[in-house]
């Protein structure tokens, strides 16, 4: 699809000869923000296991006591500490969410640079591929093979992982496809480079930043897809604390105790702005503004 | 938001907390779902009372000619919702399909274990030929419902129906709900509403909400925790009682190596299992421990000399050191998602007790199909407990009281010979004497072997408008014609 | 054509109609895309069938719990899961071809009419989630991107965005909360009437709208830069002419392929949603029919699933082509 | 123009020619922003007659796109009118509110673009598009008719088509001419016309031109045309005025404007163009071995174009015979799409020929040992018409010219390495602090000295050049030009020269090689076949090079 192609004439275009150099681009203060979020939720997530207590710790002296000094987020109907399980809950979340937008990136990015410099069938088949994939929705691929295979780490990364290669796939398939046919992989070509120089020289580096910005977006959009698997119970199993499980399981008591189903509702809501806003900057600051973005939008 | 005054309106709306698994009479039914409906639509000989004990139905009286041999007087006076009447033909023609070995509907495999043939006498007679004895026959029959047989054979039972209970099916969709309207031709008591609807409510948050909505009248399966919401509500009573079936986690014995064959480990985990406090916490109060058994007042007759394993953790520890065991053990619990009240709690506060005893109880939760399927393989790859409710549906029920615990159980991984012995003399035993008698030596036996963790029997919940009138079943199932309107 | 318009075209010199109607995309690209799209429905379908037939039997879901061991053995005879799997595959290929498939194990009965029974309810859902989302997803962006005050371009472009960072469950949660608990305006349960349509529909909506404000935006501020705009302003065109003729229209195109790529993800939204609301919809079939492993109910449900995919895929790359012309080619 | 037949437009405002339609005093543009620096335009001040063409010519951001914008009322939003006055057909448009001066403007002044594909409504047909251009309350009945005949006004062959077609699928003439109708549709007074032409092929330019040409004298239009580019104005333009920075620096008669120039820019201007530079000449040298360095024969090509009617294969190079000699400078010119770059992308090995040989020093590039290929891709280098696409936006200059370096000189040290690029540098006159510079940051004239060191850089004999200046500014064209012929004069460079700009290639090469539908339809001395075309084709080629009648007033005084 077009849209999903970046051609780097349009980056050039910006420039015009006699006029300045554009302005350095910078991820911006959204972007900005965005990566701060992202570095609360991921510190507080490696660093509040050293601080803060068990998850699993049950006080029935404290059952459903709402936020206080003592529990920052209230307590659950164990008497378990919200905002421990919140936090614990985040490894969870971050870690899924981290290694299935990692394999799925490196999927993504793989086949479309293996299909933008062999063409051919290799491009082909990955394109099938891709299609494939897009005939159905991720979440139905995720609840079926989820409660058939059972939902431990793995399935869970790989059901996330076939959800969102794609969008990689598609992005930089069709940058690489432009960068491949440019005229300074020609000119590459015509100083005697093979695929490997060409790749190395001008394409990864080229695909980088679209990467990163495909990278947020396909955590943010595992990140959604994860909590709502925890939601709909195919995700993490407790007691292991996982944030869309929380909800599910402080649902019933939203009404008298909302503190139990908020918080991690929360926790996700603030990472997942902080992955689309650290997103939208990237774009903005490599890929020439939102134009691109819509094409990447999940 | 609350409303001022009870209001409950011309049609009965009752909440199930499954979805419904289809309405056929010969496939059996969860309690919170088809069996509800399935219970309103169809007849069977005999019936369940609140209290457990079997009651007439369509049979008003049965004796018993020899131990193999029972005679089943039915009335005459039924119809069936299409106003053909319900004879004693109809009756054999369901026992027969039942019998069937290639027959689809399921309620037929116990049936086949010990009912050799079922044959009309005359038009009020039928006559039960049995291949072992059978004192708890009629509470067996409570369950088998009668179609129509004409009807059973030209549509789908599955998603229609034709019975010849107080209600007749109006429309169903199994993942949300049933409407049910006055079967005219009932033959007993008319009930008090014309209309009912049944709604699947799946999730405990739209139980919850659906009540605090004031969108249902009766909702049934709360976990305990939740009703203290309504407790104080203008609209709604809360129930909160004994369910009919106990709580325990069953045992794998048979893995190869495991510390569980040890008798002593078993009852160390017993002793080290503080139930009062879970009670107390989770189930607001609303059940005592189970007295060392499955079977518990008052809905059966439990073994007086038997009673439950106290909360003794220096006890437990001393076993565990007997059985080879003082520096801990590791084992794991499968839960079905969902699927029992409280269940996750509970275990993990299982788990924090039995970790005051050096034993690491690992926690793992598989959706419902996936724990069946765990429970049903091979013993090597099951794991060391499944958190489970069963148990018998009437009184003196020794098959469904017992059956789980017995090593030839296709869900059990037990390795118990003596208490199958004796729970298979007593479900052939052929007087009341004799069978008591056999029931309590195996629950002796059980105690003393711990073949299970005994936990506690099944809190009861539900929430019921306050314009109703209804009297709790603790097996759980909504019949609509039990359920009435408070005479002002 | 008007009986005036006959006569004045006998009359007046025949300029005949300058309009040659063509259609928008060729049958053999129809084609085309059909086929691509019957080639992933068959791996979708294919990836299902193995991950349920090889992974376990639905037959222990039937079995009474008093039966004897053997019962499970009679009932995967009865139900064919005793074959080996390529056979079973076999079967299975041929139902397909069929179109007859094997009984759903709940209802009893060939499961495609109860998956296409389905089809309305969730039609019902998606359109109008489709519409409000794309209606306010079009002013959110349509305002950011035209007006002149900082404030209005930017706040609910702003909120919007929020919106897409939150789980369609917990938008869904709170929905509830407010508007059918708190408020009582509607119903909590849905029994698939209007008044229950409402808010699953605005649940739905919600994932739409950053999307199609995003796109929409993006595509009016290049409208608004290109060169023919300028062409039309020189003409001297009344603003709405301008307006709606030459800046929205131009900006359709964009807008429909992108959210035409995004309909996978959004309409997964609807699966959620529809499980959140009870909303009788294939969403909420699909995952009762997963709960309870009733295999049959499962695959035709996604191969119904599937299919309408491809469709839907189909219908929006054909409307894309009719509103922008260059993609006809 | 061809021998179509331009039917007149029905109703044609008699303006008296000679009155002014279009006076402008005073102009001054700047940013629409509240702390603006110094205006963009300033002080520009013209007139237009009716029935007369002026012409404003001047550098690349020198202001003549704002100025036309200006008067036409079209300035985009970051942009505003900081003074001065604009009078059109007798009304002076200051003060006036922006409604009734838009109202006013677009019923007098029509306005053509550079990029005519891109100022038509992709969305919308022809038609509609024409339709919508015509005076508010035309009724139906007389907008069908009055578009038919705009069309046919503006020499548009198959009317009936080109009316239901939509922009894409004509060709940037067809929409020139449609534009152009577009911008008559209102019966203006006044058209400007902002680089018409720059955008399409040679001929197609003489013949939109010429279009304009004539409208202007049958409607009595006043003209105002905007170029960079000198022959045009001195072939189109009664009076010229000469932009820079902002400013117009020399106005008058054009033909006194370009025999005397007066300011010092309009010389360097004059001196810029091509036709103007002194051809160089190199005197062949001997070559030793007499086998041609790269020979080409029966070179056959066609692509398989997907179109509304299917798969349709297009023969791009059809037989082409071609022989270089080591030291020759052959140029290679056609028209667009005759197969120029096909050839010239088959013999760098970018593409396959579908049948014909390819011999580079006597040996088939097919039968190339190892060592053979290496030293091919070392001394046949190539370099690219777009210095902006051409280079990796990423890599700095050091770092594009290192590339082939590293590919073909791996015994090279680091410091060698360093040393041959600064010398690369030197060569193509860029300073050596350019090393560490990424691509945006240079002008386009500073980017195609990098693409020609990077083809340097390998010390290639023979270099491939694909239309390396049409897309610089005049000014910067004749710089490398003239860099280009230096290299070759100092390195014994062969050249193979690509170009659609026969005064380009009269500058640079001896020889002269014409393409046409993928066949060479003439070929010989260039001198000689430019004076003596025989092809017809090659005559319409000659005699579209813009300024020849410029030429003629100016050789023969
Ligand atoms: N929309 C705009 N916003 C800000 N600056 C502009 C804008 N348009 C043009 N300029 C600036 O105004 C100056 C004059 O531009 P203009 O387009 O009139 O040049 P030109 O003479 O037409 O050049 P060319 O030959 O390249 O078309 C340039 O320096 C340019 O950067
Ligand atoms: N990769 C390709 N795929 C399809 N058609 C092509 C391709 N490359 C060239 N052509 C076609 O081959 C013909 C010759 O193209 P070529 O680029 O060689 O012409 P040219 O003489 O260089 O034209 P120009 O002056 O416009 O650069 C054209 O009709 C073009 O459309
Ligand atoms: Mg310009
Ligand atoms: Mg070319
Ligand atoms: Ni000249």
């Amino acid at each position: 699809m077009t849209l999903l192609q970046t051609d780097d004439a349009d980056a050039v275009r910006a420039a015009e000869p006699d006029r300045p150099a554009r302005p350095r681009r910078t991820i911006g203060i959204g972007g900005w923000v965005g990566a701060a979020l992202l570095a609360v939720v991921v510190l507080t997530a490696l660093a509040g296991p050293l601080t803060s207590g068990d998850p699993l710790a049950q006080d029935f002296e404290a059952i459903l006591r709402p936020p206080s000094a003592a529990h920052l987020f209230g307590t659950d109907e164990l008497g378990r500490d919200v905002l421990v399980r919140v936090v614990f809950g985040g490894r969870t979340a971050l870690a899924i969410t981290l290694v299935s937008a990692v394999v799925a990136s490196a999927l993504g990015l793989s086949l479309a640079l293996l299909g933008a410099l062999y063409g051919g069938w290799v491009d082909a088949l990955a394109g099938r591929l891709a299609d494939v994939q897009l005939a159905v929705p991720s979440i139905v691929l995720a609840i079926v093979v989820l409660s058939f295979v059972g939902n431990s780490f793995v399935p869970i990364v790989a059901v996330l992982v076939l959800g969102s290669w794609v969008l990689t796939f598609r992005v930089i398939r069709g940058h690489a496809r432009a960068v491949v046919r440019a005229q300074y992989v020609e000119a590459a070509r015509v100083a005697g480079a093979g695929r490997f120089g060409v790749a190395r020289r001008h394409l990864v580096p080229s695909v980088l930043p679209l990467l990163a910005v495909a990278f947020t977006i396909n955590a943010s959009s595992a990140l959604l897809l994860e909590s709502s698997l925890g939601y709909l119970g195919l995700g993490v199993q407790p007691p292991q604390p996982d944030w869309g499980q929380m909800v599910a399981s402080g649902q019933a008591q939203i009404f008298t105790a909302p503190w139990i189903a908020l918080f991690p509702g929360l926790a996700v809501v603030v990472t997942a702005v902080g992955l689309q806003l650290l997103g939208d900057g990237l774009a903005e600051r490599f890929v020439g503004g939102p134009a691109v973005k819509r094409g990447l939008a999940q | 938001g609350g409303g001022e005054t009870p209001q409950v309106g011309d049609v009965l709306r009752l909440g199930l907390s499954r979805q419904i698994t289809g309405v056929n009479p010969h496939k059996g039914g969860s309690p919170d779902s088809s069996g509800s409906i399935v219970g309103s639509i169809y007849e069977s000989l005999t019936q369940i009372g609140p209290d457990l004990t079997v009651q007439p139905s369509l049979a008003t009286a049965w004796t018993s000619t020899d131990p193999l041999h029972w005679r089943f007087t039915i009335r005459t006076d039924s119809t069936f919702s299409d106003g053909s009447p319900l004879t004693a033909d109809d009756v054999v023609w369901n026992f027969q399909q039942l019998l069937d070995p290639d027959y689809k509907g399921t309620a037929g495999a116990p049936l086949r274990r010990y009912l050799t043939s079922v044959t009309k006498v005359d038009d009020s007679t039928l006559s039960f030929t049995l291949s072992q004895p059978a004192l708890d026959l009629p509470g067996r029959l409570w369950s088998i419902y009668i179609a129509q047989p004409a009807f059973a054979q030209s549509h789908n039972l599955d998603n229609e129906a034709l019975g010849s209970g107080p209600y007749k099916l109006d429309t169903l969709d199994q993942e949300n709900g049933a409407t049910l309207s006055l079967n005219p031709h009932y033959a007993g008591p008319k009930p008090q509403f014309a209309q009912v609807r049944y709604t699947v409510l799946a999730s405990e948050a739209q139980r919850v909400a659906a009540l605090r909505a004031g969108e249902q009248d009766l909702i049934l399966n709360l976990d305990p925790l939740d009703l203290a919401q309504f407790r104080d509500s203008d609209t709604y009573d809360t129930v909160l009682g004994v369910g009919n079936q106990p709580l325990t986690l069953a045992i794998n014995e048979r893995r190869t190596g495991t510390p569980l064959a040890d008798p002593r480990v078993r009852q160390a985990l017993n002793y080290a299992t503080d139930k009062d406090t879970i009670i107390k916490s989770l189930l607001q109060g609303a059940v005592t421990p189970l007295p060392g058994q499955v079977i518990y007042d008052p809905f059966q007759q439990p073994d007086p000399a038997v009673s439950a394993y106290p909360y003794d953790p220096e006890k437990a520890k001393q076993l565990l050191a007997e059985a080879g065991h003082a520096d801990g053990l590791t084992l794991t619990v499968l839960l079905s998602s969902g699927t029992y009240v409280s269940q996750d709690a509970a275990t993990q506060a299982i788990a924090a007790q039995w970790a005051k005893v050096g034993v690491t109880l690992k926690i793992e939760q598989q959706p419902f199909p996936a724990w069946l399927q765990s429970q049903y393989g091979p013993d090597d790859q099951a794991a060391d407990f499944y958190y489970i409710m069963w148990g018998g549906a009437f009184r003196g029920d020794v098959t469904g009281n017992f059956g789980p615990f017995r090593s030839d159980h296709i869900q059990s991984h037990l390795d118990a010979p003596e208490f199958d012995a004796l729970t298979t003399r007593a479900q052939n035993a052929t007087t009341e004497a004799e069978k008591t008698d056999l029931v309590n030596q195996a629950v002796q036996n059980a105690h003393d072997e711990a073949h299970a963790i005994f936990l506690y029997p099944s809190p009861f919940t539900g929430v019921v408008s306050k314009g109703l009138q209804w009297t709790p079943k603790p097996n759980r199932y909504l019949y609509a014609q039990g359920v009435g309107r408070v005479q002002p | 054509m008007s009986a005036s318009e006959l006569t004045q075209e006998r009359a007046g010199p025949p300029p005949r109609r300058p309009h040659v109607p063509r259609p928008p995309v060729s049958l053999r690209y129809v084609g085309g895309r059909l086929l691509t799209g019957l080639i992933a429905v068959w791996g979708a379908v294919t990836l299902v069938f193995f991950a349920l037939y090889a992974t376990g039997n639905p037959a222990i879901l039937l079995v009474p719990p008093d039966a004897p061991p053997d019962e499970i053995a009679r009932l995967t005879r009865l139900m064919g899961f005793d074959r080996p799997l390529p056979e079973q595959y076999g079967t299975f290929l041929h139902s397909v071809l069929t179109g007859s498939f094997p009984d759903s194990i709940r209802y009893g009965e060939d499961p495609l009419p109860i998956a296409l029974e389905k089809i309305p309810a969730s039609l019902a859902l998606g359109v109008s989630g489709l519409v409000i989302g794309t209606l306010l997803g079009g002013v959110v962006g349509y305002v950011s991107a035209t007006s002149r005050s900082t404030f209005l371009s930017r706040v609910p472009l702003g909120v919007a965005v929020g919106l897409e960072s939150i789980p369609t469950f917990f938008v869904g949660i709170v929905l509830v909360i407010v508007f059918a608990v708190q408020l009582g305006w509607f119903p909590v349960t849905s029994t698939g009437d209007a008044a229950s349509l409402v808010l699953p529909a605005f649940t739905l909506a919600f994932a739409f709208v950053p999307t199609v404000a995003r796109v929409f935006r993006t595509a009016l501020l290049d409208v608004l830069q290109a060169e023919h705009l300028r062409t039309a302003r020189a003409k001297g065109l009344p603003r709405h002419t301008l307006v709606w003729r030459h800046v929205v229209a131009n900006s359709l195109g964009t807008t429909l392929n992108v959210v035409g790529i995004q309909a996978g993800v959004l309409l997964g939204g609807a699966v959620v949603t529809e499980s959140v609301f009870g909303w009788p919809g294939l969403g909420q079939l699909s995952i009762n029919a997963v709960q309870n492993r009733d295999y049959p109910l499962v695959i035709v449900c996604v191969l119904v699933i599937a299919v309408g995919f491809v469709l839907i895929n189909l219908v929006v790359d054909v409307l894309a082509a009719i509103v922008e012309p260059r993609l006809r080619s | 123009m061809t021998a179509q037949t331009v039917r007149p437009l029905v109703t044609t405002r008699p303006t008296p020619t000679g009155d002014p339609v279009l006076r402008v005093r005073d102009l001054a543009v700047g940013l629409d922003e509240p702390d603006a620096r110094e205006p963009i335009v300033a002080g520009v001040s013209f007139e237009v007659r009716a029935g007369r063409s002026v012409g404003l010519v001047g550098e690349s951001g020198s202001g003549k796109t704002l100025t036309a914008l200006a008067v036409a009322g079209l300035l985009p939003s970051a942009v505003r009118v900081d003074g001065g006055r604009v009078e059109v057909a007798g009304r002076d448009l200051t003060g006036l509110d922006p409604r009734a001066a838009r109202a006013h403007l677009s019923a007098t002044v029509g306005v053509v673009f550079q990029n005519p594909t891109a100022s038509l409504n992709p969305r919308m047909r022809i038609a509609a598009q024409l339709r919508e251009a015509l005076p508010a309350g035309t009724s139906r009945r007389e907008a069908r008719a009055r578009v038919a005949e705009l069309v046919r006004a503006v020499g548009i062959p198959d009317v009936h088509k080109t009316l239901g077609a939509f922009p894409h699928e004509l060709s940037g003439g067809l929409n020139q001419r449609v534009v152009i109708a577009m911008a008559l549709a209102r019966e203006p007074a006044v058209l400007i016309a902002d680089e018409p032409t720059t955008a399409l092929d040679v001929s197609v330019q003489a013949q939109v031109l010429d279009l304009v040409d004539e409208l202007r004298e049958r409607l009595h239009l006043g003209v105002l045309l905007v170029s960079h580019d000198i022959g045009v104005i001195a072939d189109r333009t009664d009076d010229v005025h000469v932009m820079s920075a902002g400013r117009i620096v020399e106005s008058g008669p054009t033909g006194e404007v370009l025999r005397d120039p007066a300011h010092e820019y309009t010389r360097t201007l004059l001196a810029a163009t091509p036709s103007r530079l002194e051809p160089v000449r190199v005197a062949p040298r001997e070559d030793p071995t007499p086998v041609p360095q790269l020979r080409v024969e029966g070179l056959r090509r066609a692509f398989t174009v997907r179109g509304g009617t299917g798969r349709a294969r297009h023969v791009a190079l059809d037989g082409v015979d071609l022989t270089v000699a080591r030291g020759q400078a052959i140029g290679l010119v056609g028209e667009s799409g005759s197969g120029k770059t096909t050839l010239a992308r088959i013999v760098v090995g970018l593409e396959r020929p579908d049948s014909g040989v390819v011999s580079y020093q006597g040996t088939p590039l097919t039968g190339h040992d190892r060592a053979q290929r290496r030293r091919w891709r070392q001394e046949v280098q190539y370099i690219f018409q777009d210095p902006y696409s051409s280079l990796d936006p990423r890599l700095t200059v050091a770092q594009t010219l290192r590339e082939p370096l590293e590919i073909a000189r791996r015994d090279l040290s680091r410091r060698a390495v360093a040393a041959r690029v600064d010398s690369l540098l030197d060569e193509v006159e860029l300073p050596r602090s350019f090393r560490d510079r990424h691509p945006a940051e240079l002008s386009g004239g500073q980017r195609q000295r990098v693409g020609i060191a990077r083809a340097l850089a390998t010390e290639p004999s023979l270099i491939i050049a694909d239309e390396p200046v049409s897309a610089l500014d005049l000014s910067v064209q004749a710089r490398i030009l003239q860099l280009l012929g230096r290299l070759r004069r100092e390195r014994n460079l062969t050249y193979l020269f690509i170009s659609h700009d026969l005064a380009v290639v009269r500058y640079l090469c001896e020889d002269l090689v014409v393409l046409r539908g993928g066949q060479i339809v003439e070929q010989g001395r260039t001198a000689e076949v430019l004076a003596r075309p025989t092809s017809p084709y090659t005559r319409a080629l000659v005699e579209a090079i813009p300024g020849r009648s410029h030429h003629t007033d100016r050789d023969a005084p």
